[in-house]
């Protein structure tokens, strides 16, 4: 890794920047799944079923 | 409780539209104003309810609260439905009810009895024409007034909805309540009629 | 007061979800600001001088898009003679529905200054002052273009003779919201004379919208 | 939903579900190489370690305008084979074109500082990106303000295609807007002109980029499917309450 | 052909008659006109760098302050119900409807120019290119604003969604409005560059605009 | 001239309204749309106007000009009357008789046959509920088309007005049109009964 010279600041807090967006990113995909997935098992427990039949929450 | 108008004289647009009116409803009555397309009888519920100013002659209401206004004691149910689309059907009854000063209480008996309660969270955006007017009619419910001044209130009521209507009206008649309803159909409920005569 | 209470929180609500919530006031605000340079030009200079101006009239242009249907909406959905006959004095309900206005309408502006601060150029002490001048200023908009808004109900006009009619009367509240802003950012006039007179248009406001209001809407009756 | 229209959605989630860890894989590793590649590449003459900024910099540009053609596809698709796939891809897009383009944004200040001496310039490029920002958040402002999504997704459709045309007219005119009052002092690197030694990274984050977006767009779509099949179940359970209890 | 000269009759009739007549289009445009000193200050050269700016925000703001009801009007009273069931395409009446709202709105601004221009000290010969540039710019203006007011029906929504969502359309216009101006009126650069590319524009806008206004009025049935 | 419905499905903010509806209306018939509020009686009149869009089936005109589509061939009258306040009662006449493609010396004779001659100069704004509606069944009346969906035609009409309606719709019938009319009260005219359900 080379030295960064004086604008480090500028590079380091470009770069953490990117990563906390990211970070983000992945955290409101990976949250909201959980969500939604509780929220139908909620919802199935609770005897509404989809009109196919077949299980909401269940994926594949 | 009596509701008296005097020598009322109505001008809209500065056209005259009825003059020498004269009209009496008793506590428990029900008056139904008729008459043909344009005599007058929104205008003579507006004048009423204090929404247009008189050109000439009195109404006053006989032994409501004496620092009352008579509009502060009425309710008035026009075409217009004061609904807001982007509210719920329970939200638009309930501020009512909060803004005029009715019991909270009564918010979802009022809805029931006029057979919204399935609907209550839909907004009022998706309401059906009949619907809409059952949702103003559970104003009349939720919050107590002494005159009721009805325009064809039932109109797009369903036959269900027409005898639940008949039926609230007897029931605030029976409670020393007095009606002013300008109609064009039979009221379903025993009333003297006001005849209004047809104008230009 | 329950009364009042519940027309403030009607009106914000309905405000919120038919205008689309409160962040829209904010990226209205950021967007007038990024096309100024587009009308003037992307002189840096420049727009750092008429940062102030920019600020103000958007707050002014976001009014005015605004009021226009205030009680007219209330009119045509037959709201209005509900809340005439009812027991509220009128002079408050205006009151009432122009306070859930401003902070439905006025109050994200005013959140949103500093990030425009940064677009702008300015530092932290500015920054809080002009949010401040906004503050103090925004409800003087709000509460003379009520005035207007009442008029459209008894002249059954709209569209631009509103704005003609309005405008002239938010003028002063203009003038001394952009000098107050102007005294904080660059100097050299103190900042304390135009922002007291502001002060006081407001107060005056306050109680002078209600009351021509209400009086418009009475005459308007029919 | 008519049963046709479930199926397309189902077929896509057990698609998703089995691509999105190899996708995933996939992403990580090449964004680490690109990482390390552009950790160890050399300093630029003239920028210096700055030119470090480029590698994330260069990639979060170009998707912020990929993303809007992604959202263009997806509008015809919803407009024309009024796919109900194409309005779940569309709004899904709008919120991580949006990051990507506030990324854009930000570190391309964070560069300008120490390249022209200030964070923001009303310089062609810079304007027409700003705008671009815009209309992601007015989209994604769009989205919030409706609650029917197919009512949303079809008012979106109409301005996702007037700004993939508005968007280049933006480019253009600011360009030359840009000409009038100000030197071209602007510094710019040819990207023709790039040495190999950046190139090589620069690419490499480019494609690492490219699979972030894909990987995120999928689940996301993932996500909102499943919403909105909550959201029928929800109103299943509204309109029979008896048979809910 | 009957069908469109009678849309826009009737759409002129009814803006000249509930926006107050086509004075107030005048009125509306002096006032904004004015307003500007109040808010940038009263630097003479600064204003008169400012002139075509100050204009163009003017017709801009104009057509932001109109548009919005376009559709919706016609929509709450069932007109459009009525427009959609007719044998005349729904790209033509779109396109009925905004050439009335420019007759109504645009062109009063365009024949108020040269009063504005004695205001801002310009001479004759600049009065005219910049009446010309509004004259070619405006009818652009409003064909990009239509989509606006189309969307509008779609979400049911209005206010400042509406104006953040169609603002960035105008820039364009903006744009190359303000230079052709500014051009004509200080030079150095030639007015023909920008001025053509405006006509471009406009000529775009006139295609674009009713294709994309009627696309979202049919989706949006309900 | 035959108009049918098939296998109708309708969904109003992703909420079943209907499904699995068929009718059909000769040439000269009408048809009355019957049901409790919410049932879909206005929601059927707009699908078939083509002002909804289809959740499933297909409805047709047999027999039409082959070149227009069913809504070029129809009028629906509505709750909302598609009048402009600020124009006068016969400017919005004439308006909707030159943008549909009528016959302009009809206006005058339609507005006498509603009764509305007399204020024909007067703004819209001006006009009574009844002489709204007499105005906008005017339309009808001012342009030629065989198919007629009315959403309660009849609410807000005196009884005069009702009179008067019922020889339209019995004149119009009588020409070869059809009716498919949304309706609470009877429809004054021979009409068989299509009756929706109630729904949630
Ligand atoms: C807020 C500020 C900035 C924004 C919004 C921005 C935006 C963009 C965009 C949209 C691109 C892709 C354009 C294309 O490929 O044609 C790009 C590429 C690029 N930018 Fe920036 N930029 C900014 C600041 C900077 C700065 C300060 C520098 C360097 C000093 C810079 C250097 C580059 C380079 C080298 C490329 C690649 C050029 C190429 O592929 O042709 N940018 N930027
Ligand atoms: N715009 C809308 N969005 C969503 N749902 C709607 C909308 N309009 C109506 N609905 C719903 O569709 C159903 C049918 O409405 P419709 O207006 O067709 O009923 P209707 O039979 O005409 O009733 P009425 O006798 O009261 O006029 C109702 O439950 C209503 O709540
Ligand atoms: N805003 C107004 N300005 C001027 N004149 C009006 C206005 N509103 C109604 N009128 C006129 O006043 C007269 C009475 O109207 P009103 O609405 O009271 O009649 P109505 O008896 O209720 O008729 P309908 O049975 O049709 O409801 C009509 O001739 C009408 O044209
Ligand atoms: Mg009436
Ligand atoms: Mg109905």
């Amino acid at each position: 890794m080379t030295p960064l010279g004086p604008y480090a600041s500028f590079i380091v807090t470009s770069y953490a920047l990117v990563a906390a967006v990211i970070a983000v990113l992945i955290g409101w995909v990976m949250v909201d799944y959980r969500r939604q997935k509780a929220r139908l098992h909620d919802l199935e427990a609770s005897g509404v079923t989809r009109r196919s039949g077949r299980s909401a929450a269940k994926i594949s | 409780m009596k509701l008296t108008g005097r020598g009322l004289r109505c001008e809209r647009g500065q056209r005259e539209v009825f003059s020498g009116l004269d009209f009496m409803v008793a506590a428990g009555e029900a008056v139904a104003v008729t008459g043909p397309n344009g005599a007058g009888k929104t205008s003579l519920l507006r004048l009423t309810a204090g929404l247009l100013a008189l050109a000439g002659g009195s109404i006053a209401l006989e032994g409501g609260e004496p620092d009352l206004t008579l509009p502060e004691q009425a309710h008035y149910l026009g075409h217009r439905d004061a609904l807001k689309p982007a509210l719920s059907v329970s939200e638009n009854l309930s501020f009512w009810q909060d803004f005029l000063g009715g019991d909270a209480a009564e918010t979802s008996h009022a809805l029931s009895v006029v057979g919204l309660d399935h609907v209550a969270h839909l907004p009022a955006a998706v309401l059906s024409a009949g619907q809409r007017r059952r949702l103003s009619v559970a104003r009349l419910l939720a919050v107590k007034r002494p005159v009721w001044l009805l325009d064809e209130p039932t109109s797009a009521l369903d036959t269900e909805g027409q005898n639940t209507f008949a039926a609230i009206m007897t029931g605030h008649l029976a409670g020393g309540g007095l009606i002013l309803a300008a109609t064009h159909a039979p009221l379903d409920v025993a009333a003297r009629e006001l005849r209004m005569g047809a104008v230009g | 007061m329950i009364a009042l209470s519940a027309l403030v929180r009607r009106d914000v609500r309905v405000a919120l979800r038919v205008g689309g919530g409160a962040l829209i006031g904010v990226l209205f605000f950021l967007t007038v600001v990024v096309l100024m340079p587009f009308a003037v030009g992307p002189d840096l200079a420049l727009l750092k001088q008429l940062g102030p101006a920019i600020l103000w009239l958007g707050a002014l242009l976001a009014s005015l898009l605004t009021l226009d249907r205030l009680f007219m909406a209330d009119h045509e959905d037959g709201s209005l003679d509900v809340i005439l006959m009812s027991r509220t004095p009128l002079e408050l309900a205006c009151a009432a529905k122009a306070l859930a206005h401003w902070l439905a309408v006025g109050l994200p502006l005013i959140i949103a200054t500093p990030v425009l601060g940064l677009l702008l150029n300015l530092d932290g002490a500015a920054t809080g002052a002009v949010a401040l001048t906004l503050f103090v200023g925004t409800p003087a908009l709000t509460f003379t273009g009520m005035i207007g808004a009442a008029l459209a109900v008894t002249l059954r006009r709209g569209g631009l003779l509103l704005a003609v009619l309005v405008l002239p009367l938010s003028i002063p509240v203009l003038i001394f919201g952009v000098a107050a802003s102007q005294a904080a950012i660059s100097g050299p006039l103190p900042f304390g004379t135009p922002f007291s007179i502001l002060c006081a248009l407001s107060l005056a406001s306050l109680v002078i919208g209600p009351f021509a209001a209400a009086m418009s809407l009475r005459q308007g009756l029919d | 939903m008519t049963l046709t229209d479930l199926a397309n959605p189902s077929r896509f989630l057990s698609l998703a579900t089995r691509i999105l860890p190899w996708l995933a894989a996939a992403t990580a590793l090449l964004l680490a190489i690109g990482l390390y590649l552009s950790a160890t590449a050399p300093d630029d003459y003239q920028q210096g370690a700055t030119v470090k900024i480029m590698f994330i910099h260069v990639p979060n540009a170009w998707l912020s305008m990929f993303v809007w053609g992604v959202m263009s596809v997806a509008a015809l698709g919803t407009l024309v084979w009024r796919h109900p796939l194409a309005d779940v891809a569309q709004k899904t897009a709008a919120p991580i074109g949006a990051a990507f383009t506030f990324l854009a944004l930000v570190t391309g200040s964070l560069w300008g500082r120490p390249m022209w001496g200030t964070y923001w310039q009303w310089d062609a490029r810079l304007t027409s990106v700003l705008i671009l920002f815009l209309m992601y958040l007015g989209l994604m402002a769009l989205w919030r303000a409706v609650d029917d999504p197919s009512r949303a997704a079809r008012a979106a459709a109409v301005l996702t295609l007037v700004g993939a045309i508005n968007i280049p007219i933006i480019k253009f005119s600011v360009d030359w807007w840009n000409t009038l009052h100000q030197p071209a002092s602007v510094f710019r690197m040819g990207g023709s002109t790039l040495d190999r030694a950046f190139l090589i990274p620069l690419l490499v984050m480019a494609v690492g980029f490219t699979l972030l977006f894909l990987t995120l767009h999928i689940a996301a779509m993932r996500n909102e499917i499943l919403r909105r099949r909550v959201r029928t179940l929800q109103m299943l359970q509204a309109s029979k309450p008896r048979a809910a209890a």
